[in-house]
C-alpha cells in the first residue's frame, strides 16, 4: 500500500473546525455534516477541514492529544514499556503531518509537536523491528499486534511479508518431501 | 551446450528489470526454433533406430535432447509471457495510444495482443455498474482536494476543471489547479508539479 | 503502489520453480558438478576435453541444474549430482558459527534457491542442507532488516554486495518501503511522470544522440 | 451477511444506509488489496455505490458554479470513486495474475455456490486467456515440433500462495483458531481472537473469516 493511501484513510478522521461562513447541513453519502455557522465549532472529516483551511474558510482546532504535555507523557510511556502502548489516534502520524503542514498557524508549539511525534514514532518503529526479528528467530506462526497503527505496519509490510514467505518456503524444505514433483521444471 | 540462445533471450529481459520493453528479438526466437527443429529431427531418427535395431543405449541421449527441447520451450514461453506483462503495463502507464518508438519494439502479434487487451479492458469498464461504466485507469492515486501549482511542459489546448472553468494549457504557462485533475497529465509528462 | 504496473512473475523460492519466472530460469542455469552413470551416445561434442563421438559412462562434467533435474531418476541412475561445496559439511560448519561473515553473493549468488533445488536429488545430507539454509536465512535476517531500514550509505552498499539474490530482493523491498514513507513524510507528495514514461524519454534522447 | 450485497437472502434483506454502504466498500477494498487470492465479488456493493454517485452527480448538474456545497459533494464523490476504482483495479490485477486458476475454480464451482467473478470479470478473464494463448501459439508454439505445441497455462502460471502472512483486525470474537506452529507440526496451538484485536498470521487459517466478514485485513 502506498503511504498516500494510508493518509487517504486518515483523512476520514473527524476534526473540529471553526468556520467563518454559514451553510446549511450538507447531506453527504457518507453521513451528514454541519450546519456551519461563523465562529461555532463543528466536526468535519480532515479532508474537508484541509480544503476549507486552504481556501481560508475556517480555523482548525487541533485534536486534544496534539498537545506538548500530553505527547511528552505518551513518549515517556512508550520508552518505558516494551510493548506498544495505546496511542490516542490510530492515525497519529498522518494527522500530525497533515495538520502541521496545512494548518500550522492553528496549532500552538507546532515544531515541538512535530519532534515529539517523531520521537514516539521512532521508538515504536524500533520496537517493531525487535519484534519482527524475534518473530523470525522463533519461527513463530502468530503474533498479536494490538495498538500497532496502519502506517507503522505499512512501512515494513512488503519486506516483512516477503521475508516470512521466504522463511516459510525454506521451512517447508526441512519437512520430508511429500509434494509431487513438478514436471515442467526444465 | 544447447539452449544458450534461449537463455540469452531471458537475460535480455532480466537486465531491464524496471519493465521497459526491449525490441522484439525475432532473430533470437528464430535461432531457438531452429535448434529445436534440429534436436527434434535427431531424436526422431534416433528413436526410429532404437526401435528398429533394439539400440536401447540411445535412450539417455534421446532423453537428454528432450530435456533441451522442453528447456527451449520454457525459455521462449517465459520470454513472450514476460513481454506481455510489460506491454500490459504500458496500457496502464500511457493510456491506450502508444508512442511510435514503443510500438516499434513490438512484433505484429504483440500489437494484436495489445489491441485485444485494450478492447477487453474497455468492454469490461463500460459494463461496470450499468450505464456509462467506470474508467478504472483513472484515479490511480488518492484524490487530494487541494490545489497545486503546475507548469505546462507542452501545448495541450483547453482543459476543463471541476467547477466548469476552462483554462488554456500553453507551453510554459503556470496554473493553480485541483490536484486530482492534474494527476493524469503529470503522469503523461504534459504538466509538471511545481514545488515552491 | 498501483502505478508500478509491471509485475513480473516472482521466483518460486524453495523446491518449486515458477515456470515463467525469469529469475528461476537463470537460477536453473547454474552449473552443477555431475558424474554420468551411463553412456550418452552421439553427444561427445558437448564435452570439450575429448573428441570422441560418445560421452562415456563415468565422465565427470558440469551440467546446468535444468539438465540434472530433467535426467535425474531415483530408480535408474543416469547421473549423480555432487553437492556444491557451499552446501557441504565444511561450509555448513562455517555458516553455523556465524552466517554473517560469508559473502553469499560470491558463494552463490543463488545460495537459497540452488540449495533448495539440491533437495530434488537424493542424498543422506539433504536434511542437514535444508536445515543449514534455513538457519543461515534466520541468522542473517537481522542485518538485512536493519540495513534495509536505514538510509543507503557506503556501509550498506558493502553489505548488499555480499547478499545472495533472494536477500537482495528483500533488501530492495525494505528500502522501497522506507523510501516511500520518507517521501510521504517530507510532505507535499510530489506528483511525477510515470517511471516508464521517463525512462522511455531518456532512451529516446540517447537514441537521438547516436 | 444480510444486506444489499447478498443476492441469495432475499427474504431477510436489510436496508442499509449509504454511510454503511461506503464502510462496506472500503472494507472490501482493503480485503481485496491484502488477500493473496481473489475474493468473492461484491457487485451489489459496487452497483449500489455507483447508483449513489450517479444520483448525486445528477443533482450537482443543477448546482451553480463555485457553490461551496456542490464543491464538498464533488470532493466526496472523488474520494468514493477512488476507492471504487482501486478496488476494481485490485481485482482485475489478480484476475490477470492468476487467470488460469481463477477460471478453473469457476468451472468446478457447484451450481448455487457463490461465484467469485462477476459476469463482466468472467468475460474479461476468458478473453485474457484466449488472447494470451492465441499470441503464444502464433508467435512460437505452432512453430515448434509437434509434441511441444501445447502448453498448459495452469501449470505455467503460478497459483495464489495462500500460505502468505496477513495483518488482520477482528470484528467478531473467534474462539479456537488453529495456528500451526512452524517449527513443529506437533505443536499446533489455538488462539482466541478478541474483538478489536490485531494479528499477524497465515492467510490460509483465517480465509473463511475474511469471507464471512468476521475479520478484516489491514
Amino acid at each position: 500500500m502506498d503511504p498516500s493511501e494510508v493518509e487517504f484513510l486518515a483523512e476520514k478522521e473527524m476534526v473540529k473546525i471553526i468556520p467563518n461562513f454559514s451553510l446549511d447541513k450538507v447531506y453527504l453519502i457518507g453521513g451528514d455534516l454541519g450546519p456551519f455557522n461563523p465562529g461555532l465549532p463543528v466536526e468535519v472529516p480532515v479532508w474537508l477541514a484541509l480544503n476549507l483551511k486552504q481556501r481560508q474558510k475556517c480555523r482548525i482546532v487541533p485534536p486534544e492529544w496534539m498537545d506538548v504535555e500530553k505527547l511528552e507523557e505518551i513518549r515517556e510511556q512508550e520508552r518505558k514499556e516494551d510493548t506498544f502502548t495505546p496511542i490516542p489516534s490510530p492515525y497519529y502520524m498522518e494527522l500530525t503531518k497533515l495538520l502541521l503542514n496545512h494548518a500550522a498557524d492553528n496549532i500552538p508549539k507546532a515544531d515541538e509537536i512535530r519532534t515529539l511525534v517523531k520521537d514516539i514514532w521512532d521508538t515504536r518503529i524500533a520496537k517493531l523491528r525487535l519484534s519482527i526479528d524475534s518473530f523470525i528467530n522463533q519461527q513463530e506462526a502468530h503474533a498479536k499486534l494490538d495498538n500497532l497503527t496502519l502506517m507503522e505496519i505499512n512501512t515494513t509490510r512488503s519486506f516483512l511479508l516477503d521475508s516470512l514467505n521466504c522463511m516459510y518456503k525454506l521451512r517447508t524444505n526441512v519437512q520430508p518431501s511429500t509434494a509431487a514433483e513438478k514436471t515442467m521444471d526444465y | 551446450m544447447f539452449c544458450e540462445k534461449a537463455v540469452e533471450l531471458i537475460r535480455e529481459l532480466h537486465r531491464m528489470g524496471d519493465g521497459q520493453l526491449p525490441a522484439f528479438n525475432e532473430d533470437g526466437i528464430r535461432q531457438v526454433l531452429e535448434e529445436m527443429k534440429a534436436l527434434y529431427e535427431q531424436n526422431q531418427s534416433d528413436v526410429n533406430e532404437a526401435k528398429a535395431e533394439g539400440r536401447s543405449e540411445l535412450i539417455p541421449t534421446i532423453k537428454f535432447r528432450h530435456c533441451c527441447l522442453l528447456r527451449n520451450q520454457r525459455c521462449i514461453a517465459a520470454y513472450l509471457y514476460d513481454r506481455l506483462l510489460r506491454i500490459r503495463a504500458l496500457r496502464w502507464e500511457y493510456g491506450s495510444v502508444l508512442p511510435t518508438n514503443i510500438r516499434f519494439h513490438m512484433c505484429a502479434e504483440e500489437l494484436d495482443w495489445f489491441n485485444q487487451y485494450k478492447k477487453s479492458l474497455a468492454t469490461y469498464m463500460r459494463s461496470i455498474g450499468g450505464d456509462g461504466g467506470l474508467d478504472i485507469t483513472q484515479d490511480m492515486k488518492p484524490p487530494k482536494s487541494l490545489y497545486i501549482e503546475v507548469r505546462c511542459l507542452k501545448d495541450h489546448g483547453e482543459f476543463e476543471i471541476d467547477d466548469g472553468t476552462v483554462i488554456l494549457l500553453k507551453k510554459n504557462s503556470q496554473h493553480f489547479l485541483p490536484r486530482w485533475k492534474c494527476e493524469q497529465l503529470i503522469r503523461q509528462g504534459v504538466l509538471e508539479h511545481v514545488i515552491s | 503502489m498501483d502505478t508500478q504496473s509491471y509485475l513480473p512473475v516472482p521466483p518460486g523460492v524453495g523446491k518449486e520453480e515458477n515456470f515463467f519466472s525469469l529469475d528461476d530460469i537463470l537460477l536453473s542455469h547454474e552449473r552443477l558438478p555431475c558424474r554420468l552413470e551411463t553412456k550418452f551416445p552421439r553427444l561427445g561434442f558437448l564435452e570439450k576435453s575429448s573428441d570422441t563421438r560418445d560421452i562415456p559412462e563415468g565422465t565427470k562434467m558440469e551440467m546446468p541444474l535444468w539438465v540434472a533435474k530433467g535426467l535425474y531418476e531415483q530408480k535408474r541412475r543416469v547421473l549423480a549430482v555432487e553437492l556444491p561445496k557451499v552446501y557441504r559439511e565444511g561450509w555448513r560448519t562455517v555458516f553455523g558459527a556465524d552466517p554473517n561473515v560469508v559473502d553469499l553473493h560470491k558463494m552463490g549468488p543463488y545460495y537459497y534457491g540452488l540449495g533448495s533445488q539440491m533437495l530434488h536429488f537424493d542424498s543422506p545430507e539433504n536434511p542437514d542442507v535444508a536445515q543449514a539454509i534455513l538457519q543461515t536465512f534466520i541468522g542473517r535476517f537481522r542485518r538485512i532488516m536493519d540495513s534495509s531500514q536505514n538510509a543507503y550509505d557506503s556501509d550498506t552498499s558493502a553489505l548488499v554486495e555480499r547478499l545472495d539474490c533472494l536477500e537482495r530482493a528483500l533488501f530492495r523491498e525494505g528500502q522501497n518501503g522506507l523510501n516511500a514513507f520518507q517521501r510521504w513524510e517530507k510532505g507535499h507528495a510530489h506528483l511525477t511522470a510515470s517511471n516508464l514514461v521517463i525512462n522511455y524519454r531518456k532512451r529516446k534522447l540517447a537514441d537521438m544522440n547516436v | 451477511m444480510s444486506d444489499c450485497q447478498s443476492d441469495h437472502s432475499d427474504e431477510n434483506e436489510d436496508v442499509i444506509t449509504p454511510a454503511e454502504l461506503i464502510v462496506k466498500l472500503e472494507e472490501a477494498w482493503l480485503n481485496e488489496k491484502f488477500s493473496p487470492e481473489l475474493l468473492e465479488h461484491k457487485s451489489e456493493i459496487v452497483e449500489c455505490v455507483m447508483e449513489q454517485i450517479g444520483h448525486m452527480e445528477e443533482n450537482l448538474q443543477r448546482a451553480k458554479k463555485g457553490d461551496i456545497k456542490a464543491n464538498i459533494h464533488r470532493m466526496e464523490i472523488d474520494r468514493i470513486r477512488f476507492v471504487l476504482n482501486s478496488y476494481l483495479r485490485s481485482r482485475l490485477q489478480k484476475i490477470e495474475k492468476f487467470f488460469p486458476h481463477i477460471l478453473e475454480k469457476e468451472k468446478s464451482r457447484e451450481e448455487g455456490d457463490p461465484s467469485f467473478l462477476t459476469a463482466e470479470e468472467s468475460v474479461f478473464a476468458r478473453e485474457y486467456l484466449a488472447n494470451t494463448e492465441s499470441y503464444m501459439n502464433k508467435v512460437a508454439l505452432k512453430h515448434m515440433p509437434p509434441n511441444l505445441q501445447h502448453m498448459d497455462m495452469l501449470k505455467a502460471v503460478p497459483k495464489p500462495c495462500l500460505d502468505t502472512f496477513v495483518f488482520l483486525n477482528v470484528k467478531e470474537r473467534q474462539e479456537n483458531i488453529l495456528v500451526e506452529h512452524e517449527t513443529d507440526d506437533q505443536r499446533e496451538y489455538v488462539v482466541d481472537l478478541e474483538r478489536g484485536s490485531q494479528h499477524l498470521m497465515c492467510y490460509r487459517t483465517i480465509a473463511p473469516l475474511v469471507a464471512s466478514g468476521a475479520v478484516k485485513l489491514m
